[in-house]
């Protein structure tokens, strides 16, 4: 269950419609079930009314849609951000990519969101209804008669599971009360992987990275992939592939493309959650943030607006490219 | 499609003799592209050359590959060559087959082998080649020298003494700087004034030479050659060119409690002042932070004493905008503050001063009128005690001072111990060191004679505490010789403080884009071979913004730093380097990832409409790159996502399509 | 009809891929279900369905079509077809053996897609009822019946039997070998499973999505619908819909060069990305507001109009669970179509 | 069929101000090194993408090597600087992937420092060379 209600943000969203603060509001809008939900722009209190969802499952993450939107709205835009969002946010604001004077952001807290496999995982399939507004998940399916109850933590996301923060880094106003920076231990799944032989973890990766049909949604999805165009979609760059024609290709789009993002990476998890073939993107991702860490002092993309990628920085004492290695035998 | 030739060079038997150079003809002619391809003895004679212009001529070729000796070698050569046969120079590859072929491998079939695949990754590479022009740009013939020190001061007369105009800005209300204050200056021991105040005439006299005293540069755009400087001049109430410096208005304001920052507030001067004697432009400037008339209307004194009517109440801060071709930072130094050295008790008694201080107790001019005073009795001091480093060559973990050595304060340390010898035989002089570093002409030699001649005592150890007990300082330090513990009772502690770049410095870098080492000193060019020129082009060092430095080490990098200007503002245009940067507007994000990597600030950003893919136009922010800026190293183009930014002459598609070849 | 335990399945497995590659749908480490190729020991599979749909053994994301070989100035062209070898899909569900239909209309027309031509040629499809279907689940609006999967061979799974029954001539060669591991059966538990399915069918929460709304002709009512706008807001263009899809065929042919030679590849394309069909001229459809409306038009409107009436969408549903956004075609039909009902 | 003997492929990036004139150096000197090792030129060794390390592997490479100025005596002051994070990430990436860590290196050599480079490039060869052929990042298409 969230905090915050559906109803305290529409009438938020209301308020700032009326008051001529802002002309379109990026929100959640429901979906079929009810737990497919879209990011839709609400434009009058009745659509919001109508359409607008707040509950455990609007995952969808808006700070990347301001890239386009902001050049469309005539206005301001209203935009609803979860504390990891806000770090999204900032990390596009340092890189320009759009006019903050054009965003009314309203920082909201969040108490984790669901994984709908999990919940299936546990429930079973043929969902009819999901109630998120108890203290646990009400679930009914075509094929029970009562309900499933679930204990909201259960069925978290992975990046909930691991959530690194509660703290709103950029907002223009706040509902509720913020929270604080998580010491998560989202780096343990990285660290197991280290642990293992070379044989093992070019195993454990290849079978992942087999399954990659380059739908392409980790990139389209990821708020730190805003390129005007992808290499990977340029005829011109070299790189350009339109599926993995074999586990090469496999390699270079998913090392390419998190080596890009590295140290603009909020890791903020959309890249798994939305991958079809559920690989664990960001476990790369997360690679490319601990060693960062380890090697050049612990940096949060996103944290700040403005401050200096550890990859666009340096420092005349670096460590060396062949000392990485070491570190796993201390 | 290009016409490629290819020649193989045998290099007489360099070549030739590990690499069968008719096989490498033979190969590279069936490569895409190539038509037509021989090989000759020596490539570079003009017989050579010439048989490269008629192939143009007869083949028509688009293109050459030069199979031969490093393109360290003859590049250049076979470039010029290529103009002369009438395509552009930027159209021919060499492929190494000599220093990285033929004479590091033995064997002819492994050479030969090589050598092939060599010219192929060249041949492929010259098939993605495009003609490159350098691009020209006019060169304003002005310099501007920011810093009005000896450093400042010096550059600016070597540059106007070609005939080329210099500006000079300073922030204080005259120039002069660090060099003004000082009392002797070793080894010589000729008064400082004595030297500098001509020079400072020099400036004022000289019609090439304006003076922006009490100003600050506040904004700088462009790039070599086309700088655009924003000056701010702060409001002094003076008229400058009406006020003749007879100091009338300085004797008749009421307000004279200020602190005289020319002494370091060892006296007080009053709120309209003229800074010292010599001062160049000797006009007055009035305080506002003490002004009565300014702060609250009442008073007006200067203005009625004034005969010339020079005071003016209401001036306000002016901005001049010029244009330079080349700027010279020369910004200088200051002692680090002493506030994290409560050890020396500094702050807690008066009879504890910087070397600095000490100078102006020694100066004629200064505030004891030259005469050696403690500042807390003006009584004779008999015993003093002079500590080196303090805040220099400190742990790079310490929390106070610096990791560097301030190189200067050995040699003024002897200067002060031998001097106080010298007036004030019945005085005691202990000087505490880590090191003496002596290491200039005829340095160490005055340093000996303080020790020898002089009496001084130095003892090799640090002073662990000064504590003020009644009115006198009790020393405690080591010798680290004598293996002991020293108590001293001193009248009088110096302390020899680092020194670090002006504050002023950062912020000017960040204009300039000119980079800074993490002590705020301005790095070189290169550190042996362009150590006065900073890497950002037409911006140049001068004195110890770039690093500590005594005074003839300063006058010479000053002389230094004028003739790169001179040698810059002598050209009518700059010819720039064609392999630059280059970023495609359409793919470009304009996330600044770019411009942060960039070492020269060739990069920046403008807004530019577009019509976007769905029909709609949009603004979007987007990179350019100064083609006479980028020194094309092509950092950029790994930082940029994207793929926008690209290298010329070394593009992605060029050296992909090398790799391709080598891995064929 | 004929049946079999549900123990004896691996020998039953084991049987067919004597004679030819058995790819059946397995649960993965992830606790995903992939087809997988049979070995000793593999089982079956309990999930409703494959992340991915048995399109890939028909038509491949990638396919090599021929190669050029160059040395000097010379070029080989070199057919790099090998013989097919025969195959068997097994477990397919109905919604996915119905994509057969909507993708045999595109390639076994003339001219005739050769290499499509020969995977169907050498492929057995043994098709499996549904009987969890679940909540994403359309396939009645099509008219397809999940208790009935057409393919060369229906099966009907149970707690303890599997039933089996072929419908082709190839199926029907299959089964036959299969005639020890077997044994002949009344049609009573698989008809009692039917009706089950049936009920359940109706419970479903799409079970009323109609087509009605669709279809030829419809081209010039729904074109310039101003829903689509709204529809495609958020869409990220990425084409996880179409390579998830069933039946989305669009390919692009494109050239590897290996260094040495040049392969001639097609793969798959999606309507989705903003240079699908580009040429020298440009894209066709700039925004993606106008490839969103491509790809629903296309699966509703367009498709039937010039086959008959045939919809290219089998209701499989997995676009709707895979959706980044969770935009799919249901909440398409139900606004654009929903119009019409209004 | 006669087996070929295995030779490893060498790719080297050498800046243009130090490494690639420490391999003339090393020609100078005469000072031997295996004809495995092919030098690609580059304005400085920050100019090298990942891709490009990426793409040699790809094209049959079986070692890929960068070379540039001392971290301190850049040509462009900081170039090297710049490439020595990237690499660090991208190598201990390639490493997380499972890929040999033996088969990528970042070696700083003078223009003075012609023995150097002609070490290093034996020592790569044969720590390349030991390893055989690069089949964890091959693409099987460009070896027909």
């Amino acid at each position: 269950m969230q905090k915050i209600t559906r109803d305290q943000l529409i009438e938020k969203a209301a308020s700032l419609l009326a008051n001529g603060t802002v002309s379109c509001v990026l929100g959640w809008q429901k979906g079929e079930f009810d737990y497919d939900i879209t990011p839709a722009v609400f434009e009058t209190e009745d659509e919001l009314k109508a359409n607008f969802v707040w509950n455990d499952f609007c995952g969808a993450n808006f700070s990347k849609y301001l890239v386009s939107k902001t050049k469309k709205c005539e206005g301001k835009i209203l935009v609803f951000l979860k504390p990891c969002d806000t770090y999204s946010f900032n990390q596009l604001l340092t890189e320009h990519r759009f006019d903050r004077e054009k965003v009314y952001a309203v920082g909201i807290p969040c108490e984790g969101m669901a994984d709908i496999a999990k919940v299936k995982a546990i429930a079973g399939d043929g969902i009819s209804a999901i109630d998120c507004s108890g203290e646990k998940l009400a679930v009914t399916t075509i094929y029970e008669d009562a309900p499933v109850m679930i204990d909201a933590k259960d069925v978290l996301a992975e990046r909930c599971v691991n959530c690194k923060s509660k703290k709103h880094v950029a907002y223009d106003e706040l509902i509720g009360e913020d929270g604080d920076v998580i010491d998560s231990a989202r780096f343990d799944e990285v660290a197991k992987i280290e642990a293992m032989t070379p044989d093992e973890r070019f195993a454990f990766w290849q079978n992942e990275l087999s399954r990659c049909i380059r739908c392409n949604a980790c990139r389209d999805i990821c708020p730190a992939c805003t390129c005007e165009k992808c290499v990977f979609g340029n005829p011109n760059s070299s790189l350009e592939n339109k599926s993995p024609a074999n586990s090469f290709e496999e390699k270079m789009f998913h090392i390419i493309r998190a080596f890009h993002v590295a140290g603009r990476c909020t890791d903020c998890g959309e890249c798994s959650r939305v991958c079809p073939q559920h690989i664990p993107l960001h476990l790369l991702n997360r690679k490319f943030i601990k060693d960062i860490d380890s090697f050049y002092g612990e940096y949060q993309a996103g944290a700040e607006v403005g401050s200096r990628a550890p990859l666009v920085n340096y420092t005349t004492d670096d460590l060396e490219p062949g000392e990485v290695f070491e570190r796993g035998d201390n | 499609m290009q016409r490629i030739g290819v020649f193989v060079c045998w290099c007489g038997s360099n070549i030739a003799g590990t690499v069968d150079v008719q096989a490498v003809s033979d190969a590279l002619a069936h490569e895409p592209g190539v038509v037509f391809s021989t090989n000759y003895q020596y490539m570079c004679s003009q017989a050579g050359q010439n048989m490269i212009k008629d192939a143009v001529a007869e083949h028509k070729l688009t293109g050459i590959v030069v199979c031969s000796c490093s393109p360290r070698m003859h590049e250049a050569t076979f470039r010029k060559t290529a103009a002369a046969a009438g395509i552009n120079p930027y159209m021919v590859e060499i492929a190494n087959i000599r220093e990285q072929c033929s004479w590091v491998h033995k064997d002819m079939q492994t050479g030969t082998e090589k050598a092939i695949i060599l010219g192929k990754a060249a041949v492929a590479k010259v098939n993605l080649n495009t003609p490159l022009t350098p691009g020209e740009s006019p060169v304003t013939k002005r310099a501007l020298v920011i810093g009005g020190g000896i450093a400042g001061i010096q550059t600016a007369l070597d540059i106007a003494d070609a005939g080329f105009p210099v500006d000079i800005v300073e922030k204080k209300p005259t120039i002069g700087g660090k060099m003004a204050q000082l009392d002797k200056t070793f080894p010589t021991l000729d008064c400082a004034a004595c030297i500098l105040t001509p020079k400072m005439v020099d400036v004022a006299q000289n019609d090439k030479i304006r003076i922006f005293s009490y100003s600050e540069v506040t904004d700088v755009k462009g790039f070599v050659g086309n700088f655009d400087v924003t000056i701010k001049k702060h409001a002094r109430y003076v008229k400058e060119d009406i006020c003749t410096g007879c100091g009338a208005c300085t004797e008749k304001c009421p307000m004279k409690k200020v602190p005289n920052e020319f002494n370091l507030g060892m006296d007080n001067r009053s709120a309209i002042y003229i800074p010292f004697a010599q001062a160049v432009p000797k006009v007055a400037t009035i305080d506002p932070n003490y002004c009565n008339m300014l702060k609250n209307g009442k008073c007006g004194v200067c203005s009625k004493v004034c005969a010339a009517g020079a005071i003016d109440y209401t001036q306000k801060d002016e901005f001049i905008e010029e244009k330079y071709g080349a700027i010279v930072v020369a910004t200088g130094f200051n002692p680090i503050s002493m506030d994290k050295f409560d050890e020396f008790a500094y702050n807690q008694s008066k009879d504890v001063i910087t070397s600095l201080e000490f100078e102006r107790l020694t100066n004629a001019a200064g505030p004891t009128a030259g005469k050696l005073l403690r500042p807390s009795d003006l009584k004779h001091p008999h015993t003093i005690v002079f500590v080196q480093c303090v805040g220099s060559r400190c742990d790079a973990c310490a929390e106070k001072g610096k990791e560097y050595c301030s190189k200067i304060c050995c040699m003024y340390t002897a200067k002060h111990a031998m001097l106080t010898r010298d007036k004030y035989p019945d005085t005691e002089v202990y000087v505490f060191y880590i090191d003496v570093r002596t290491p200039g002409k005829n340095f160490d030699e005055f340093y000996r004679r303080a020790v020898e001649e002089y009496g001084v005592h130095y003892i090799k150890g640090m002073v662990g505490k000064v504590t003020p007990e009644g009115d006198k300082l009790k020393v405690q330090a080591s010798d680290l010789l004598a293996n002991k513990q020293l108590h001293i009772d001193a009248d009088l502690v110096v302390l020899a403080a680092a020194i670090e770049p002006d504050k002023s410095a950062r912020p000017l870098a960040t204009m300039l884009t000119a980079s800074m080492d993490t002590n705020d000193f301005f790095t070189e060019a290169h550190p042996k071979l362009r150590p006065v020129e900073s890497p950002t082009a037409g911006v140049f060092l001068s004195g110890a913004c770039q690093g500590p430095k005594d005074i003839p080490e300063t006058v010479s990098q000053a002389g230094a730093a004028a003739s790169k200007v001179i040698g810059l503002l002598a050209k009518d245009k700059l010819t720039g380097n064609p392999c630059v940067a280059s970023s495609n507007e359409l793919m470009c994000n304009g996330c600044s990832t770019c411009e942060r990597v960039c070492p020269y600030g060739a990069i920046t950003y403008e807004n530019k409409e577009f019509r976007m893919p769905d029909r709609t136009t949009a603004i979007r922010r987007i990179a350019v790159v100064n083609p006479a800026v980028c020194q094309g190293c092509g950092c950029c183009t790994v930082a940029c996502p994207s793929g926008a930014m690209d290298l010329r002459g070394f593009a992605n598609s060029q050296i992909i399509a090398e790799v391709d070849a080598i891995c064929k | 009809m004929r049946k079999c335990s549900l123990d004896s399945m691996n020998l039953v497995f084991a049987e067919i891929a004597k004679a030819a590659s058995l790819y059946l749908p397995v649960d993965g480490k992830d606790g995903k279900t992939a087809y997988t190729k049979w070995e000793d020991g593999l089982t079956w599979s309990n999930s409703l369905n494959t992340v991915r749909g048995p399109k890939d053994f028909f038509f491949p994301q990638t396919e090599n079509l021929v190669e050029f070989k160059t040395s000097g100035k010379n070029i080989e062209i070199i057919d790099t077809r090998s013989a097919s070898e025969d195959f068997v899909v097994f477990g397919v569900r109905a919604c996915d053996v119905k994509s057969f239909d909507v993708l045999d209309r595109v390639f076994l027309k003339e001219p005739t897609d050769s290499y499509y031509a020969s995977r169907r040629a050498h492929g057995i499809l043994i098709a499996a009822a549904c009987t969890r279907p679940t909540e994403t689940c359309f396939c009645q609006t099509f008219g397809i019946d999940a208790a009935s999967p057409a393919g060369d061979i229906s099966i009907w799974k149970t707690e303890t039997e599997v039933f089996w029954q072929s419908n082709t001539e190839k199926g029907a060669a299959l089964l036959e070998k299969l005639s020890a591991l077997t044994e002949e059966c009344s049609t009573e538990a698989v008809d009692a499973q039917k009706e089950k399915i049936a009920a359940t069918m109706k419970k479903l929460p799409l079970a009323d999505l109609s087509t009605d709304a669709f279809g030829a002709g419809k081209t010039k009512q729904y074109f310039d619908a101003p829903e689509w706008k709204e529809l495609s807001e958020s869409c990220l263009g990425c084409g996880t819909c179409t390579f998830v899809c069933p039946t989305c065929q669009c390919y692009d042919i494109k050239d590897f060069n290996t260094g040495n030679g040049v392969i001639r590849f097609r793969c798959w394309d999606s309507c989705m990305y903003s240079d699908f069909t580009k040429m020298s001229a440009g894209q066709p459809r700039l925004t993606q507001t106008e490839r969103f409306r491509q790809r629903f038009m296309h699966k509703l409107v367009y498709f039937p109009e010039n086959n008959d009436g045939m919809f290219s969408c089998v209701g499989c549903g997995r676009c709707l669970a895979k959706c980044p956004i969770s935009m799919n075609i249901v909440k398409v039909m139900k606004t654009i179509g929903g119009k019409e009902n209004a | 069929m006669q087996v070929k003997e295995y030779k490893p492929l060498i790719v080297a990036f050498c800046c243009n101000w130090c490494s690639y004139a420490g391999a003339d150096l090393a020609g100078n000197n005469r000072l031997n090194y295996p004809a495995d090792v092919k030098i690609i030129r580059v304005p400085c060794s920050c100019r090298v993408n990942p891709m490009f390390v990426l793409r040699a592997f790809q094209r049959g490479a079986d070692g890929v090597i960068l070379c540039g100025c001392h971290p301190g005596d850049c040509h462009y002051t900081s170039g090297n600087y710049y490439t020595r994070r990237r690499m660090a990430l991208l190598f201990s990436m390639l490493d997380y992937l499972g890929i040999e860590k033996e088969r990528t290196r970042v070696e700083w050599v003078s223009a003075a420092e012609g023995a150097k480079f002609a070490a290093t490039m034996n020592d790569f060869a044969e720590k390349v060379a030991a390893l055989g052929e690069n089949k964890r990042l091959e693409d099987l298409r460009c070896k027909r």
